[in-house]
């Protein structure tokens, strides 16, 4: 948890859903600086929503005294996202990964999380486990004359 | 910042005017006002207008197409309008563009089901 | 740092001064839904600036490598705000809390961040001391109607 | 969010009008900014005009000390105009008024110091 020339937040919360707004106006803010475009804020803010609202309703079924965890560094040319809980994990990734697959149809979940994270980032890396809870590491890289100094 | 849900039927049609946020947290709400209209005012078609929805995350999808299933049981449509570039994007990757249309405006909407 | 029945956020940052604005735009997301008075939302946001920059400059003496710590919860009829820095800790707390004192003039600060806070907060708590770091603890009572369930 | 200054000279008078955040991180710019119009525009009076400044904390207070020593060297007035209630209670606070004077507008101001 070096800090050298970069910029780094993190960030715990109780998983509630009224908090899924917080958590993208918390990394929304932290980046503001950096004057992204509004597409690339969009985005961020959406992959974000997408992370924590997947931690709250898989990872702990909507258990209000767990807490999600979400960081941000900026550093160089890309920002770095990670957003963690300690709940279920996932069994089988490749699966979960897929388009439009979801293990929560009953409350018309759409299966496309995964997919829109790996369409708005760079990179999506997932560390997971049954029982040893999941947490995505996803990266942006933004244009060299908005790199942090 | 939350979500505004504006209800307005015309015939058989109904216009759904999002404003504010629209994710898993307010997307509970959204989906039981829908419910609603769809069972009891014998809604046919729906509009989803979408002009001030300043963001929406895939729980958005889930509604929708959560909506359209009810509606296409009695052979109705679904039309988009007003549509910003991130969300569009969305409706593309989950390919709910298969499924419902896209318009300009409300009223190319509206003429698109045959209301002038 | 039990959760029942409350809702909690921490939140660390690099004690950078760009991260002021952060931290109160992250303190107020976190209770918009609490649906206070404009007055109410600025009085917090100015107490978390106020204790946040004593961090950065104080604290810290704008280290950037250095970590301000900010938690939030909301329980029964109060919200509860800490702001934590690990730095040079004040030596005398009643000369410090005096209005228009001030160790910095060079920097130009008023002296009146300790006064502020407690005028716009209920109560503040502060532990310290010479070489401990610095927590201030604050509590405002909301309305009833605004009561978190 | 952060803070915009425009600066307007009118005689030996400075306007100064903020919009957006006036904390620690911003005051610096400020600071910079006044100081120079101060010495090399040979400005007197300051006009602080406030109607758009959404947030200000103490490194404020500690700014506009710093000028109104330099202008009271010259004889010179501030006056602060179109203040948020939040934003008042801080140079209440911190005995502002007791060295300068608030109106309602800018206008006001002006005429105070002898600009019809
Ligand atoms: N944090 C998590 N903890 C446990 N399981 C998860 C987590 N995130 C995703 N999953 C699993 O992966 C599946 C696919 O996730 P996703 O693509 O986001 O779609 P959705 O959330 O709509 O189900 C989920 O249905 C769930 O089974
Ligand atoms: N977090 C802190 N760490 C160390 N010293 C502090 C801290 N906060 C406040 N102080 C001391 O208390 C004094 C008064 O603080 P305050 O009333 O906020 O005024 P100001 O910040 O304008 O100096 C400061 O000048 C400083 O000496």
């Amino acid at each position: 948890m070096t800090n050298k020339g970069s910029n780094y937040m993190e960030l715990s919360f109780s998983a509630r859903s009224e908090n899924e707004a917080f958590a993208r106006v918390a990394v929304a803010s932290f980046i503001s600086h950096l004057d992204l475009t509004v597409e690339e804020m969009e985005e961020i803010k959406t992959v974000v929503s997408e992370a924590v609202t997947n931690a709250i309703i898989h990872g702990y079924e909507q258990d209000p005294e767990q807490m999600v965890y979400v960081s941000t560094r900026i550093e160089g040319e890309q920002i770095e996202i990670v957003v963690e809980d300690k709940g279920v994990g996932i069994e089988n990734l490749d699966e979960a990964r897929q388009p439009l697959f979801t293990t929560k149809p009953e409350l018309e979940r759409s299966g496309m999380g995964f997919t829109i994270m790996e369409n708005f980032m760079d990179s999506v890396e997932v560390t997971t486990g049954t029982g040893q809870g999941t947490r995505i590491r996803m990266i942006k890289k933004v244009s060299p004359n908005k790199i942090y100094s | 910042m939350s979500l505004e849900i504006d209800l307005e039927q015309r015939d058989r049609i109904l216009i759904v005017r999002l404003k504010g946020e629209l994710d898993h947290h307010t997307s509970d709400e959204l989906k039981k006002q829908l419910e609603s209209a769809i069972e009891e005012a014998d809604i046919q078609h729906i509009i989803l207008s979408l002009k001030n929805l300043q963001f929406m995350d895939s729980s958005g999808i889930g509604v929708i197409l959560g909506r359209y299933k009810k509606i296409s049981q009695k052979q109705g449509e679904m039309v988009v309008c007003s549509i910003n570039p991130t969300i569009k994007r969305l409706f593309e990757l989950s390919g709910l563009f298969k499924i419902l249309k896209l318009k300009e405006s409300e009223e190319d909407a509206l003429h698109m089901l045959g209301v002038a």
